[in-house]
């Protein structure tokens, strides 16, 4: 009997139709950019944003690393895209209170800022809800010491003219990476790119780093450029020792080009700012929207842990989708491929317009069933409910559904169901069978 | 079998891009013929090994043997191996593709081009300090995982013994200016400490020694193994990229000269095997290729992304170092784009 | 007790260990002659039962080929078996049957050599510890 | 709901040893939600049984049956067929369950398969704690929902003791100590008052155990 892993069907499961209609939830420019892509091949998308502008992560950033355009412009640009599009709905201050049924007949209740509650039936929902950043632990008085948007935000609003901050001149600034516990290359890609500018603008920057992250499509370039221009670049294995110093910070760093460790010089970067990038972690309302949508969320409330399988865009879920810092935070570049990744995965899953369930697909024998809520809790795809069947006779009870009796049982959706038979294995009344 | 001449979409290249594009645009409806070089489909990546230790850890390898297992499933896609392309004529959305197979020719339309046409391990030799084809101990990363791969073991290739103290250089051929390889590889430090890993899992009283310039990040749980790589007792990092690599003739050990930062001196450090971390540099063949289609080079030598609306795609690795997972990723992405192409917009 | 070829029921999880086992055949690594091979969709599909099950109908080893943990195509597929494994051993300890009889082994779809060198060596394990007194023949 | 958990394999072992041929019967109900002894752990049971005893070289047969409730009289019945063909039966329903079977087939020997433990409510999966020992006079009105009579290990009706630290239990120190549940869950339903008012001790003869069984009569019910 070990043998008998699957049992056979004459009757396929009942393909399900899919309207093209599709929920993103968060609207960065992941989200942005899903939804021009999905609204040009007809689909009616509905962004829900959380905040009250589009654009997310990004209104922070005004230069890129690789090419010479304004980063506000392109996203305005993108953004009056979308905002025009006839097919795109953009609610704002909208939040996802509930997320009920599966592939096909999923029910979303969207609330607004204004306190306005909209009921949407999308075929897939995409989630690209970013993450968050946080003012990296810097010096307490917070004099000085400046975030890496803050530089942004400073080198874009003083354009021709020369740096300065409250008012003084910015003559040195150094940039200050790997203080925070993660490893990722934005911080490395950011501090560069900056660095090269503010150069240009006559300053004296130093980078320093304990390893620089250049694992980006022609950043090992601009390091070199950066260094051309005269930007320091310094490595360290312990971290720096900042002090205040007269008006500016001084940055403390062995010389690690002396191979012998006593022999080292301390290096003293007087500095008019030093620069450290923010910290990116997930956001806490993350934990909330899983709850919601019976997501599985991974290292520090990120959504999704690593899995190979899921091939970065897809989650535990049929027909729902994730992209972007909201898993993980990346550069652009790479937050984009992922979301037309995600385009792609959509677009497959609404073309023809049904889906027919390919896979083994488990069944529940209503008569069978102890309602022990076994198969609920283990379901890592959130395939099985527990439901009201038509007649009450718990010994006769017919698969069908008719809401207005009290009997219950556990009932797998074909359409959210992957087949693995985790279920199957686990009902101490042997009342699940695999479907092929 | 549909009519092969028929096919709006042609990938050159059947590597795991060319593979899920492929199959990405099967998904839609898209009729594809894949064209491969070599035999059979799979490229570089097919090649490599499962580099686990207790847990997974998200080298991605395995992900390739699935994908081309169900395109080996998949009838309706033409897969035309042992195939080259000899011209191209014709422009915008409508192409005619002459290829070569078993020494016959044949011509294809197409009205839309895919070139996955992927990258060629850094060759090895090309650094002469280090040794590789002169000294056999010296290996490189791809012959590890071939080792492992094929033969689930790992061995020195001068007495077959299993080595005790193994050195992995980093950056070999990657963030080069001696050769023009201005670009970071982005996979090397990722494959190399994976590769630790499943060794000292495997063998735990073998110890590894990492010489590296920096260490690169590679997706969401990097940062936890990486953690995990630093806690290894047997693992020791050391920054500071050798400047050679001697041998013995008589026992074949061999001798790395680095710059010791631990001790704070240059030292000759005696090792039984040295493994190179072979960056990527573009697949010899596609630059004929790309001269074919008009599609030029980018600065780090990898295929420019040609002007969009003319039919013309490039994605994988080709088009800049990536792993297997951002390589899928974009392949996925190439799909979306392509059969927005075909719609016309 | 030369003549005694343990059977092996192996088995094997779509997404890892059959790939395994193809590639083993494709190269053409040794597996024992006593094979029997179940492919299952997912580990997380082996009930504890089918374990004993496997035992009492005539095995004399029963390997469990699953993927590498946070490598589940269906995320706790694995993890569950894992459990359930250690339930079955717990059972098998109260019978009496040595717990080398039943093991998880961790394979990706590309390992078909850790495939065909694991089951040599239970193979041997298994005859050195002789027949499974526990099953029905 | 009942809970109940699998009787030490040796003990089982040893009382069927003088049988060849046994019925398990399990129960769809309580023991199947626990998973003590529903199809699924009474079919493991039932094999490894099969396997020790040949083991033995004494090979026991096991027929397997699993009705839906074993504690009714018509479930029970169904299984008569069966059991006029074995020797025992092992029943692994819970105490109520294997008398069932001894009440209807009196030349039987029912032997139970399971210890049931208690009345209990699943906190987590796969983990069950009592909450309800059927004291037949139920106070919870006046201890914010909370059985002092299932949860205190003194069965405290005032409490707590003078061993309550940390809001843990003396006796075993990782417990909770009822009486801290108690206090807080009054105090955040505004019921804190109630905890003035002295319980008085049990009358434990209203539902007493010395004259036999406890017993539930409904002649508005009886056919």
């Amino acid at each position: 009997m070990y043998q008998k892993v699957y049992e056979s069907k004459a009757t396929a499961p009942a393909p399900i139709n899919l309207k093209p209609e599709v929920l993103i939830i968060g609207g960065g420019i992941v989200g942005i950019t899903v939804a021009r892509e999905l609204a040009r091949e007809g689909v009616q998308v509905v962004i829900a944003e959380k905040g009250e502008t589009l654009g997310g992560g990004v209104r922070d950033l005004h230069f890129f690393y690789d090419r010479p355009a304004a980063v506000q412009k392109w996203l305005g640009d993108l953004i009056e895209v979308v905002e025009g599009a006839g097919n795109i709905t953009v609610l704002k201050g909208a939040k996802l209170k509930r997320l009920d049924g599966q592939l096909g007949r999923f029910q979303a209740l969207i609330r607004t800022s204004e306190g306005r509650e909209r009921t949407l039936s999308p075929s897939a929902v995409v989630v690209a809800t970013g993450c968050i950043t946080r003012p990296a632990e810097a010096m307490s008085d917070g004099g000085r010491c400046i975030g890496s948007s803050e530089m942004e935000k400073l080198l874009a609003e003083s354009r021709d003219l020369p740096v300065a901050w409250k008012g003084q001149p910015v003559k040195t600034v150094t940039f200050i990476l790997d203080r925070t516990d993660d490893d990722i290359k934005i911080h490395t890609v950011n501090a560069i790119k900056l660095a090269v500018i503010l150069q240009e603008k006559g300053c004296q920057v130093a980078v320093v780093a304990r390893d620089l992250k250049v694992s980006a499509s022609g950043m090992e370039l601009l390091y070199r450029q950066a260094r051309g221009k005269g930007v320091l670049f310094f490595k360290y294995d312990e971290p720096p020792v900042l002090s205040h110093s007269g008006d500016g910070i001084s940055v403390e760093i062995p010389d690690m080009t002396v191979l012998r460790k006593e022999e080292r010089e301390t290096v003293s970067l007087l500095s008019d700012l030093v620069v450290i990038g923010e910290t990116f972690a997930a956001d806490p309302e993350t934990q909330e929207l899983c709850r919601v949508m019976k997501l599985r969320t991974g290292a520090g409330g990120a959504l999704m842990e690593d899995n190979p399988q899921f091939l970065r865009v897809m989650s535990n879920r049929r027909g729902i989708f994730l992209a972007g810092a909201c898993r993980f935070p990346q550069i652009i570049a790479e937050s984009l491929s992922e979301a037309h990744a995600v385009v792609q995965e959509v677009k497959a899953l609404l073309h023809g317009g049904v889906y027919t369930p390919v896979n083994p697909v488990a069944e529940v024998d209503p008569p069978k069933c102890a309602v022990c809520y076994t198969c609920v809790r283990l379901c890592p795809h959130a395939a099985i409910g527990v439901e009201r069947y038509g007649d009450r006779n718990v010994y006769s009870a017919p698969a069908e559904k008719n809401g207005d009796t009290l009997w219950q049982a556990a009932r797998v959706d074909p359409a959210a169901c992957f087949g693995c038979g985790i279920c199957v294995a686990e009902c101490p009344a042997r009342a699940i069978t695999l479907y092929q | 079998m549909t009519d092969e001449n028929n096919h709006p979409v042609l990938i050159i290249g059947g590597g795991i891009s060319g593979i899920v594009c492929a199959l990405e645009l099967y998904r839609l409806g898209v009729p594809v013929t894949l064209i491969e070089k070599e035999a059979s489909l799979g490229g570089l990546a097919a090649r490599f090994c499962c580099k686990a230790s207790e847990a997974c850890n998200k080298c991605f390898a395995c992900v390739v043997d699935k994908k081309l297992k169900e395109i080996s499933e998949q009838s309706q896609i033409s897969q035309l191996t042992g195939a080259e392309i000899t011209g191209v004529a014709g422009d915008q959305g409508s192409y005619k593709v002459s290829l070569a197979k078993a020494g016959k020719v044949s011509e294809l339309e197409a009205a839309a081009i895919v070139v996955a046409a992927g990258i060629d391990p850094y060759e090895a030799s090309g650094k002469g300090e280090y040794g590789y084809g002169v000294i056999k101990n010296v290996v490189t990363a791809r012959d590890l995982e071939e080792m492992l791969r094929f033969q689930g073991k790992i061995y020195r290739p001068s007495d077959g013994k299993l080595p005790q103290n193994i050195a992995f250089i980093q950056c070999v051929g990657s963030r080069d200016e001696s050769i023009g390889n201005l670009y970071c590889s982005q996979v090397c430090c990722a494959y190399a400490l994976r590769l630790i890993r499943a060794i000292r899992h495997k063998y735990p009283e073998v110890n590894a020694t990492f010489l590296y310039m920096d260490i690169q990040p590679a997706g969401a749980s990097f940062h936890d193994f990486l953690n995990a790589c630093r806690e290894d007792k047997g693992i020791r990092f050391i920054r500071s990229l050798p400047s050679r690599v001697y041998h013995s003739p008589v026992t074949e050990d061999l001798r790395v000269r680095l710059a010791d930062t631990e001790r704070g001196e240059v030292v000759e450090e005696p090792f039984d095997m040295v493994v190179l971390s072979v960056g990527m540099v573009l697949k010899k063949e596609a630059k004929p290729l790309a001269n074919l289609l008009g599609l030029g080079l980018n600065e780090e030598g990898f295929l420019a992304s040609p002007a969009p609306g003319n039919g013309i795609f490039v994605t994988g690795a080709c088009a800049g170092p990536k792993d297997i997972d951002r390589s899928i990723t974009h392949a996925k992405s190439t799909a979306a784009l392509v059969h927005n192409y075909l719609n016309g917009r | 007790m030369s003549t005694f070829e343990p059977k092996i029921v192996a088995f094997c999880c779509e997404q890892s260990g059959l790939p395994a086992a193809e590639m083993a055949k494709t190269l053409k690594l040794k597996i024992p002659d006593n094979l029997e091979l179940v492919p299952v969709p997912c580990s997380g599909r082996i009930e504890t039962l089918y374990l004993l099950k496997a035992l009492e109908s005539g095995a004399d080893g029963v390997v469990v080929f699953a993927c590498y943990e946070e490598n589940c195509r269906y995320l706790q597929g694995n993890v569950r078996l894992k459990g359930r494994v250690g339930y079955a051993k717990q059972i098998m300890a109260k019978i009496g049957l040595e717990q080398e009889r039943l093991e998880i082994f961790h394979v990706a779809t590309n390992s078909g050599v850790k495939f065909s060198e694991f089951l040599m060596q239970k193979a041997d394990q298994l005859r050195l510890l002789g027949p499974n007194l526990g099953k029905i023949a | 709901m009942i809970k109940a958990e699998q009787k030490p394999f040796e003990e089982i072992l040893e009382y069927l040893a003088p049988y060849n041929k046994i019925l398990l019967s399990g129960c769809g109900a309580c023991v199947t939600v626990c998973h003590a002894g529903g199809e699924k752990e009474g079919a493991l049971l039932a094999s490894a049984l099969r396997m020790a005893r040949q083991k033995t070289g004494k090979p026991l047969e096991i027929l397997e049956s699993t009705p839906a409730r074993q504690c009714e009289p018509e479930f029970a019945q169904e299984l008569s067929d069966t059991i006029g063909r074995v020797q025992a039966v092992l029943s692994v329903s819970c105490g109520v369950g294997v008398q069932t079977l001894a009440r209807h087939f009196p030349a039987t020997q029912i032997f139970p398969g399971v210890n049931t433990l208690f009345m209990g409510e699943t906190v987590e999966h796969g983990v069950w704690e009592e909450r309800c020992q059927a004291c037949g006079d139920c106070i919870l009105e006046k201890t914010a929902g909370i059985c002092p009579i299932a949860r205190c290990a003194k069965q405290l009706l005032n409490g707590p003791c003078g061993g309550s630290a940390n809001g843990k239990c003396e006796i075993k120190r990782e417990t909770d100590c009822a009486w801290q549940l108690i206090y807080d869950r009054s105090k955040s339903l505004g019921q804190l008052h109630r905890l003035t008012e002295i319980i008085p001790a049990k009358q434990w003869g209203v539902q007493s155990r010395d004259s036999g069984p406890r017993r539930i009569v409904r002649e508005d019910l009886k056919v």
